[in-house]
């Protein structure tokens, strides 16, 4: 069945600088927000984009991510004929082979697109958390005439060392790309969107897999020699919602942003709703002596302590007595009694024993904890 | 493997909250912060192996379609089974049943194409968190006809005036069925029974022109069938009045009540609604209150129940009150003893105060 | 991205299919072989990006719900958006709309609530496979207030007296909307009007008391409204009484119909069986026919139309008739010029034969 | 969330001695029946049992498969909580593997069965045809208390030596496993078809793990190790309906079968209902010209010539003039005029041409026609 376009969510990435939060989990599984996990923004982005074919790529510790999408119910991808379908890594008659690089992934999947025989191919990472319409990229990238379009971010001229650059003419087209450069001539970051003509992509994905010098990358290798072939590649500048999550401490500031913002203008935004897998949760209850400033509370907490600039996930239950600031509590976490806890991140279903004091200071990364460090971490 | 269906029948549930039933039956009213009334009942069942439910409803039944939708939430969207809402559209110019007995007759091919052998029975006035395997063991081990859930209640109460009172033998066998004021056993609505005695005594009451099946069909019938009693010892309420609905919302703000209604390993199954953490400002003073998501306070909140999409202004109090989604009170209001239905607007100021015996209940999508 | 909500209006359609419409609406009887009446106008919707259909029904409608269930088979089963059948529940006692305006009235939320600021408005008469993205773009790129989905018969019938036929200029404008017996011009009941539009108009009509959305809110104001016309090129039938639901169903047993109608790279969506293919035994004689999957065929038939699951036993023949789900026919049984609703037994060498003008309508459940 | 039993349906078989047929598809995506593939039956079984927590574990060519699959609809198995889950192979931190044997598979995916904390894994394979009540078996399994219980048919005695047969005692205990055996013992042949309790077979799978001698199956080594330790091992009698069609030859058989059954038994048994996707085609179509004797027609079809003992999938083409006996054609196949099929397997959207003549003879293995050996078999 033919459809226009076909979208391939990258889901496989390990997420190193996130340290403990990626260790049993894919980026995309982490959690954010208070109720989402990080994928859930892709994912609604696609139903509110209308973008209704869309293969979502694992490789690394997919358990968790997979069971979080399930069958895309509330994205509304349990389609028929189309919808959601996980793309991992399989074998053929003569073996098979993992995902190498992005373009790797996505040239060793040919087959799922070709099924659907597109004109566009949408390249989206389930890394970032954003708000955007595909569908306007999709416009922009048909009126342009263009071979490929690449959404990109303005980011502080200081931090442009940690993206893919993207040098362009004054109407945006790009002359060159240049990942992490020391001294950048742009502060156009590549968001790792990318719009293909299909038909143009294919040649390159085909020609690319027989280099065994390639690192089979978008970024490093395919955009490269589009470019270097003069083909047409236009950036789009995108001023929407956006968060890198990309470090801990980046995870950590994202969240205290959260409780300074309007929600009704982000997650909450009725005309660009975020869905998320729902656990049915009560509604939470907030006893007697608690005290809530500042906080993002969702389903199934019990709060008898104090919070302050804390976001509490599911299911969490804070103690009498307890002093919680600063802090990210993850779904499932148990805040005994008298436990003091500042700047700090605590990981799914962790108990937190009665007493329990985690501080970490302004100047420090924000602590994780798990059930395997609680004790290391105690001050 | 034995199976049951589901049935929820909501014939004999009148109109019984007022103004919070006037354009939704009653098994549509929102309760407990997230839920509706049927949710309760309709996710024990879910939880319960059955996968197939209808609900007999005669009208005022177009909120209960919204919320159920296709049953997805209850995972009842089957393609073999699933949900059935089955409104009043009959076309069998010979058909004489009344009341209840009407659904049953006309609805006659969802117990014959449905694949169990055994039918689960309720209303949506019965609130608990439960799976029915014990009581469905229950019957199939003493080999009963008929096996009622039953529970007792330490305190009576206005709305247990309105229950079938069970007296039983020490083997649980039921010997009389009864309006008694004192008894304190009280029949849940909740009882199973082979599909088949199901049609057997759907048809005798048809014949006898009656029109209520548990009571022509089942306790007339209590002399010649083996009618059981399973306990329930778990949590539970009726809620039949504005002043037990009132009650049992209110009761859930004690931790005791609402771990034993919620803290179960099982969740109770709602419509999702894709809301972010309720968010607390600077501003705001909460305390021994239920709420759901969507919400921003930034004022006082004590002793209330608070649904989805709730704004609490600066300077507004909000006290012993149950307000539903999407209420928005503006900045210095105060509410006492109120029941607010959704979509209302309490604007800057106001002050509404209700009696605890007899709370202020409000229409929904009213400002005032 | 523009997009279209779906709006299938059966109000207007009556019982017109005599002893098939007895127990259902016209919607929800058979066409075809293996597909529902309205299977065509919604999967036509299914596969226009629609993904908001709402069906407006008055009485009858409990087949077209067991038909349509879930939506799943349409790809409707939405948890935001989805397939919503619109019984009249209504209790507003304010409420003054009449005829389809009262749908209009009582279920403005579903228009309010969708996404889409479109609506495509259709019933279920008209027979065609096809996507409305051409008419909707035609509509967009004309500027229309609302534009229509017309197209020509070569040959007018019986069925056509009951249509809309269109005058139009050059440009497609629309210059009238009449009953001329001669213009074989025919409107098909399908329209696309922007939303905004659609409520307003509803609302005027409810306040001048009319009862036809259509005639009084569209027609009526062709002198203010800029209605164009979209011309539909493609192959379509005007189902709307026995005689056309017999000769359109007939129609299709000629390759170059049928593949008209079928081989169009997008197929008909309807409501899946899990039957296994049919089996033809060596006794099977079978000549240009359409048959569904499920039957078992060990007699003679011939220019048919057979549904699912049909038994046809050795010796016996079926001739020019329409044989509808689960018939039964016996050895030796002689059938010609038939149509048989479902589930009906003909018994070993019962003979049976209408005229191709008036073919013998046969009840369902009979057995004669 | 506790589920008492979990099922795992191994679909990574590749299928070998089914030649042509799966060289680019997966064995239990091979279609069956004129409208079925061979995984049908063995998720209709999982509906039909109420078993509705099934991991499917995919390996090799995966996409027609998964395609097939989809979200799992017609098997209801697209539920919230549990459902269908497809398990391809991953990586984790310290890299990955692909799934090795039978058990490996099971071992690798230990996190999503300990997920649902079963008491009994119910192991099955999609390389079969089949109408079986998993429940029963499970009671069965209950009822002897039994740490394995393994479903066994009776096959013919000379044919013993082409599958696992089960040695046992009068009252079923299995004492010894013999992989085709030349003397075989008994005629009870393994069907593939085990129920384990959890805890137990976890046991083995560790153990196993670490053998680099063994390979990791569970025929090869788990069980002969567990009747080693003296683990009760039941055996447990099916006799209701059950095909084998694990070569070109028995394939082609178990189609001419269907032609004398009594669907209603079969394929059409209301109590017991085989579901599959449904492409809805319109009804099929049979012209003035056609023939039609002992044939089975799926929707979709058009025919105009002859069918003799013949099995149309879906959307299958048969024009005027053409004679086509003994044959399956599978979906989409279009068979041009005055065209000859005798013992001929046509496979998915093939198209003959005019005047081809394909016959295989009695003796012969019947034919499977490709697009690509279409010149080479043309006699």
């Amino acid at each position: 069945m033919k459809k226009e376009c076909v979208t391939m969510l990258l889901a496989g990435g390990v997420g190193t600088r996130l340290g403990l939060l990626t260790k049993n989990l894919a980026k995309p599984a982490v959690p954010f927000g208070g109720r989402y996990r990080i994928i859930d923004f892709a994912l609604s982005n696609c139903l509110n984009s209308h973008m209704h074919t869309v293969g979502v790529l694992t490789q690394y510790s997919p358990l968790e991510l997979h069971k979080h999408i399930g069958v895309g119910k509330p994205w509304d991808l349990d389609r028929m004929e189309d919808g959601l379908t996980i793309l991992s890594p399989f074998t053929e008659k003569d073996g098979g082979s993992w995902y190498l690089g992005t373009a790797d992934a996505i040239a060793k999947n040919m087959n799922y697109i070709e099924g659907y025989d597109p004109e566009y191919l949408i390249v989206i990472s389930g890394d970032h958390i954003y708000h955007m319409d595909y569908d306007k990229l999709l416009q922009h990238h048909k009126e342009k005439e263009a071979d490929v379009t690449i959404s990109v971010v303005e980011v502080p001229w200081k931090e442009t060392s940690r993206f893919g650059i993207l040098n362009t003419t004054e109407n945006l087209r790009i002359y060159e790309f240049e990942e992490k450069p020391k001294n950048a001539k742009s502060n156009l970051a590549s968001m790792g969107i990318y719009i293909f003509n299909w038909k143009v992509l294919k040649n390159y994905l085909v020609e690319d897999a027989k280099l065994s010098s390639s690192n089979h990358d978008f970024g490093q290798d395919i955009l490269p020699a589009m470019i270097g072939d003069d083909r047409l590649l236009y950036a789009y500048r995108f001023d929407g919602y956006w968060k890198d999550v990309g470090t801990i401490e980046s995870y950590w500031e994202a969240h205290m942003d959260l409780l300074k913002e309007d929600l009704s203008l982000s997650l909450n935004n009725n005309d660009w709703r975020t869905y998320s897998h729902d656990s049915n949760f009560a509604p939470q209850l907030i006893e007697d002596t608690a005290v809530i400033q500042h906080s993002l509370i969702n389903n199934g907490c019990v709060v008898a302590g104090s919070l302050d600039h804390s976001i509490l996930f599911e299911n969490v239950e804070v103690s009498e007595g307890s002093v919680v600031k600063q802090s990210i509590l993850h779904p499932g976490v148990c805040i005994g009694k008298n436990v003091l806890l500042d700047r700090v991140i605590v990981q799914e279903n962790v108990t937190i024993p009665d007493g329990t004091k985690i501080v970490a200071s302004r100047e420090e990364e924000p602590i994780i904890v798990s059930s395997h460090n609680l004790k290391a971490v105690h001050s | 493997m034995d199976t049951m269906m589901g049935l929820i029948n909501l014939e004999h549930e009148h109109d019984f909250l007022n103004e919070l039933t006037y354009f939704r039956c009653g098994a549509a009213v929102p309760f407990a912060g997230r839920f509706r009334m049927i949710d309760f009942t309709l996710s024990n069942m879910a939880k319960s192996n059955i996968n197939e439910v209808a609900i007999f409803t005669r009208s005022k039944y177009r909120s209960l379609m919204d919320h159920l939708g296709s049953g997805a939430d209850w995972d009842l969207d089957r393609r073999h089974g699933g949900l059935f809402i089955l409104p009043p559209d009959w076309n069998d110019p010979t058909d004489i049943s009344k009341g209840d007995l009407s659904h049953f007759h006309n609805n006659r091919d969802y117990f014959e194409r449905g694949k169990s052998d055994y039918v689960l029975i309720s209303g949506s006035q019965f609130i608990s968190n439960t799976v029915y395997h014990k009581l469905f063991q229950h019957h199939l081990e003493t080999g009963a006809d008929v096996t009622l859930l039953t529970t007792t209640y330490e305190e009576l109460h206005p709305e247990h005036n309105a229950c079938i009172k069970v007296k039983v033998d020490e083997d649980g066998s039921v010997l009389s069925l009864t309006n008694d004021a004192k008894n304190p056993h009280v029949f849940s609505g909740v009882y199973v029974l082979r599909k088949s005695l199901l049609l057997e005594l759907v048809d005798e009451c048809i014949a006898n022109y009656s029109n209520h099946f548990f009571l022509d069909g089942i306790k007339s019938n209590l002399d010649r069938l083996n009618i059981q009693s399973y306990h329930y010892d778990g949590y539970s309420s009726i809620v039949n009045s504005v002043d037990s609905y009132y009650r049992h919302n209110m009761a859930l703000l004690d931790r005791k009540s609402y771990n034993s209604l919620f803290s179960n390993e099982e969740n109770v199954l709602t419509k999702v609604g894709n809301q972010a953490p309720t968010k607390y400002s600077g501003l705001s003073k909460v305390s021994k209150s239920l709420i759901a998501t969507g919400c921003v306070i930034d004022g006082q909140v004590d002793n209330s129940v608070l649904f989805r999409g709730v704004n609490v202004s600066e300077g507004a109090v909000v006290k012993n009150s149950i307000i539903m989604q999407r209420c928005n009170i503006e900045a210095g209001a105060h509410l006492e003893n109120v029941i607010m239905d959704k979509d209302v607007t309490i604007t800057k100021g106001q002050v509404l105060k209700g009696a605890k015996e007899q709370p202020f209940v409000i229409a929904k999508r009213r400002k005032i």
